[in-house]
């Protein structure tokens, strides 16, 4: 009955164009910049939730998102190298991947929910950080095993320091520090131009998806289950630990999409590091060519709708 | 009068941009004393990898030094990225003015 | 008596900034992240007008511009052949820039137009698109003709899917699917910024015509007079077939202009590959150097002029 | 009392993550892009405030800023040579940074009186391109001596057409010629994203001057004693000039913030060049390592709370 | 020990931005195994080309190859570039490693 | 058939960005017919320069020309830069097709 969101639309756009092989292609530049404005506005807003009430709650939420994520990875792992046969570090990498998070599809979450006002607890973008920080060192543990010379140092910098978990923190830390009046003059850019950027991050997703359809021609069915079957499940773990920390139909969306959604920036690149002899081509066919365009496309409504029948809201 | 010029090998690596801190800290530690990157493209038996985003990005590091160093960059190269990383390298014999520089 | 407009006073800073060699240069990743944007803004423009209403008017509008463009590129190439004596390449490299459409003089039109609050029919972004494809077919045909070996798939994909006509035609496709409603939330970029960004890339714009004046001076007086006297002519011939198709003063002004420019970016590009032999600095340096500046100075206000006379409302 | 200013946060976040070896890290185009728009948002205001008064009483203060600028080079030139044994090129190059300006300490000034809504005299965007101008001059004659082959052509050039002065004339020229109204279409994007804007910029500069710890270790005290008490005297030379030119305590602020500061960008530039043998290490870090910090965290109030003073205005 | 490299040639191309599509193509064609690409500016006979925008951009690519294949590219770009494109080539012998790899 | 090459000298030059132009000037200045400019980072005896901003980029530029005249520029660069700026400058042995071009 409602429209597409015109979000949704920009990414079809750029999925369609990528797949005609059109000449179309952003500046690199451009990508990074709306991927940074992204990552900060996200963490701003949660952080200037946070500075309007008690942080004590966030403890057991954090200790909720942190069993959830290394679960997630866990089933992966086996799932994969049972079924799928994948190489123990094709397994460990890939698993990581969906037991991490994508910020681009909380992002449509978040401008989702906006649209149909409906509120969420402002300490999503916290557990959307500790998420995201979790997968990369249970993925490296899964791979490596952990041996004496584990170098946890640099493993905690790439952990912590990565440019996504720092940009969110970050804007979380300022947003907290300012609250929403301090905010107020950055709002013009932040906050009103959230949507329009998003729309354009978009566009480039949906070229950088028509690119994986190579591989995932080339991998066969295995990995397009995987695909869809992991979000769901992930969705059904996430809703079951929201209903456990007792969170609002939104949060409860959220924390599902969070679950379902697959990590294709910074876990990629901690595992090209850190597990080399993985191949990266087809973690990033899974997450990105299968999972990302089905939870933006199929998986928000449906987590929401899933959502509102568990907290006995159903319309 | 011709300039007084000495030979030295100039390496370079065409690799994934993804490795660059990684692999400049390798060069420190076995003893290089000045690099050059630059951002690139291309494609070769990994595929194509035209930069539109950092996972698809190149790099291109030039190392300038005396042949048994490059020797020894190379074998480590070949020991640690050859098997898991879009990785190519070729040496050239090069003239410097200031030896002792590299 | 009206101040110039302040998108016009960027180029001619820009223009300023160029002849007096300043050290002035936009990073060209901002470049094209502009035009990107006002690609994508005039599409989604024009795609949520034509939401609004029935799209059979389009059919013999279409068909028209059509004519309009094979007829003025036909007209340059004479033109250029007989009293320019130009090569047949060169003749139809250039008569194609001037058959097709410069998109930022159609959008200093359109900045314009709402600036005096004048309305026009939202499908000018379709005839654009339609003006800048046919022009790029028309050149190719003339410089080479029609041989058995003519490869027509990549001369199709050359001209509908180069970069300006997929960014044309999928913003115009969002704004079509989303409606003007469901543009509401990705309107604070794409159409409050509109102006802001366009003056700013006419800042570069004015840059990049200051280049064009050492080549303007070698090539002498007849290119500078084709690039005044050939936008005269197109304009009186898009004023006919606007009238003939019933426009309104607005859609007349637009049309007008349309047929005026030349294009600067998809058609040189183009003509770079499919007609090597042509020197294409000859092309820019009057589309470019003499044709574009006109316009946006001195020819919008003109054509207005006269699309009033024309449509009887003069004030 | 009153909470930190965002901007202000976001250079602490920038510092924060660059002294934490965080990966983070903003394209190079963008911050290019983001210094272009702050240069030209800044000249248009100035600019459209202009169009609204005479100009005549702007001929006395350009000449006070000129000595001003002057008397501040010879003196840091003086103090660095005398107190800081420092060369002849490295005192002239260091003093040529501290007797010009920093738009970006300029730009934190605006944003903190515009957020406590204290007025200013539009023409302080005149004095801070003038004050660019001149520092640039002056160093290059200190460094060098007047010689009878000073290449003065390419020295005005170098001065007058640098990329900063050249953004800030031209939209002090672009806002004159404008005015308010004339720039209303421009407003979204220039003036109501202004402080986003400069938060995004800030966050930048924090990385920048995280880099330059390292040499102020290396330099020692004499570099961090000169970078505090320099700009205090400076300032207090802005406050008597404004006091004799008789601004209202938002322009005295600006002036003293303006005299304060040391440019980064266009001084650095110019000297390199013309002065070569001075090392741009020392100059970068006092400017940016001390000052510059110096400047946005404490200078901008005291300025203020001593403008209000000498103006007879305190609270 | 010293490495058991093998000579190969490396050819490298300075041309317009323009026509990097239409290059690339003819390279796959001609049966190169790899390339990469960078962007540049420069100027040359066919004057200043800045960058500033598209039109005005050059790139560079670099072919290793074995010499026969080099000199085929060679004559190829010979004779349907040099007329119409600002382009400069040159070869350079180079040492690889994986000689079964260009 | 072999291709009827010719012997020419490559020089590499990197060094801060901020001498582009009066560099490029120099070069106009000493005669060369053409150069290629590239953008680049690294790190040698004056630290890392990491092309964060202006100020810390770093360029690559090359000029394809005669013996002699490559050493004349280099002659120039030592001279005028090699004491006050980070650069690093090489030279090696290319071959051409159109010689009258360099
Ligand atoms: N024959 C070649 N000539 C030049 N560059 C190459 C060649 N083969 C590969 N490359 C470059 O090296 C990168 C990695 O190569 P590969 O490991 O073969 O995928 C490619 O993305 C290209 O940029
Ligand atoms: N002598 C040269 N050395 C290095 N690069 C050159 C030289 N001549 C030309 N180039 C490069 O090749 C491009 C095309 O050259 P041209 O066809 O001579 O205009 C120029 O824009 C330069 O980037
Ligand atoms: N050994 C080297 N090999 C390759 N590039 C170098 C080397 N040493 C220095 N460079 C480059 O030249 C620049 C200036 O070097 P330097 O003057 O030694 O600081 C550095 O920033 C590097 O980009
Ligand atoms: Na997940
Ligand atoms: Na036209
Ligand atoms: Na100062």
């Amino acid at each position: 009955m409602t429209a597409l969101d015109p979000v949704i639309l920009f990414f079809l756009f750029g999925l369609t164009a990528g797949l005609l092989r059109s000449e179309l292609k952003l500046p690199a530049a451009l990508y990074e910049s709306l991927s940074v404005f992204l990552l900060l506005a996200i963490g701003l807003k949660g952080g200037q939730g946070l500075a309007t009430q008690p942080l004590a709650p966030l403890i057991p939420q954090i200790g909720a998102v942190i069993l959830l994520g290394a679960a997630q990875t866990l089933i992966g792992f086996v799932v994969l190298r049972s079924m799928g046969r994948f190489s123990r570090a094709d397994a460990a990498a890939t698993a990581a991947h969906y037991g991490s998070v994508s910020v681009a599809t909380f992002a449509v979450a978040v401008a989702w929910l906006g649209a149909r006002h409906i509120d969420f607890e402002p300490q999503m973008s916290i557990l959307l950080a500790i998420m995201e920080i979790l997968a990369i060192l249970v993925g490296i543990v899964l791979a490596r095993g952990v041996s004496r010379d584990t170098d946890w140092r640099a493993l905690g910098h790439e952990a912590f320091l990565g440019k996504g978990v720092t940009l969110l923190l970050g804007g979380m830390a300022i947003g907290w520090a300012a609250g929403p009046e301090g905010l107020a003059p950055v709002k013009g850019l932040f906050f009103d131009l959230f949507k329009g950027v998003l729309a354009l991050f978009l566009l480039e997703m949906g070229l950088i998806v028509s690119r994986q359809v190579g591989e995932l021609k080339r991998r066969g069915i295995f990995l397009i289950a995987f695909g869809l079957g992991m979000p769901l499940l992930s969705a059904l773990l996430g809703l079951g630990t929201g209903l456990l920390l007792d969170l609002s139909v939104g949060g409860l969306t959220l924390l599902a999409t969070l679950a379902a959604s697959a990590s294709y920036i910074a876990v990629p690149a901690a595992m090209r590091i850190a597990v080399p002899e993985a191949n990266p081509a087809i973690s990033l066919a899974g997450a990105l060519g299968v999972t990302f365009p089905f939870n933006i496309l199929v998986g928000i409504p449906l987590y929401h709708g899933l959502a509102m029948q568990l907290a006995g809201t159903a319309p | 009068m011709t300039l007084p010029t000495e030979k030295r090998t100039l390496l370079t690596i065409i690799t994934e941009a993804i490795v660059e801190p990684t692999l400049l800290r390798d060069l420190d530690r076995l003893g290089v004393r000045g690099y050059t990157v630059s951002d690139a493209r291309g494609r070769g038996s990994r595929g194509v990898r035209d930069a539109a985003w950092d996972e698809a990005a190149n790099i291109r590091i030039e190392v300038i030094c005396p042949r048994p160093l490059a020797e020894e960059v190379l074998r480590h190269l070949q020991a640690r990225y050859y098997a898991n990383y879009a990785m190519v390298t070729f040496l050239a014999e090069i003239e410097v003015l200031r030896p002792e520089k590299f």
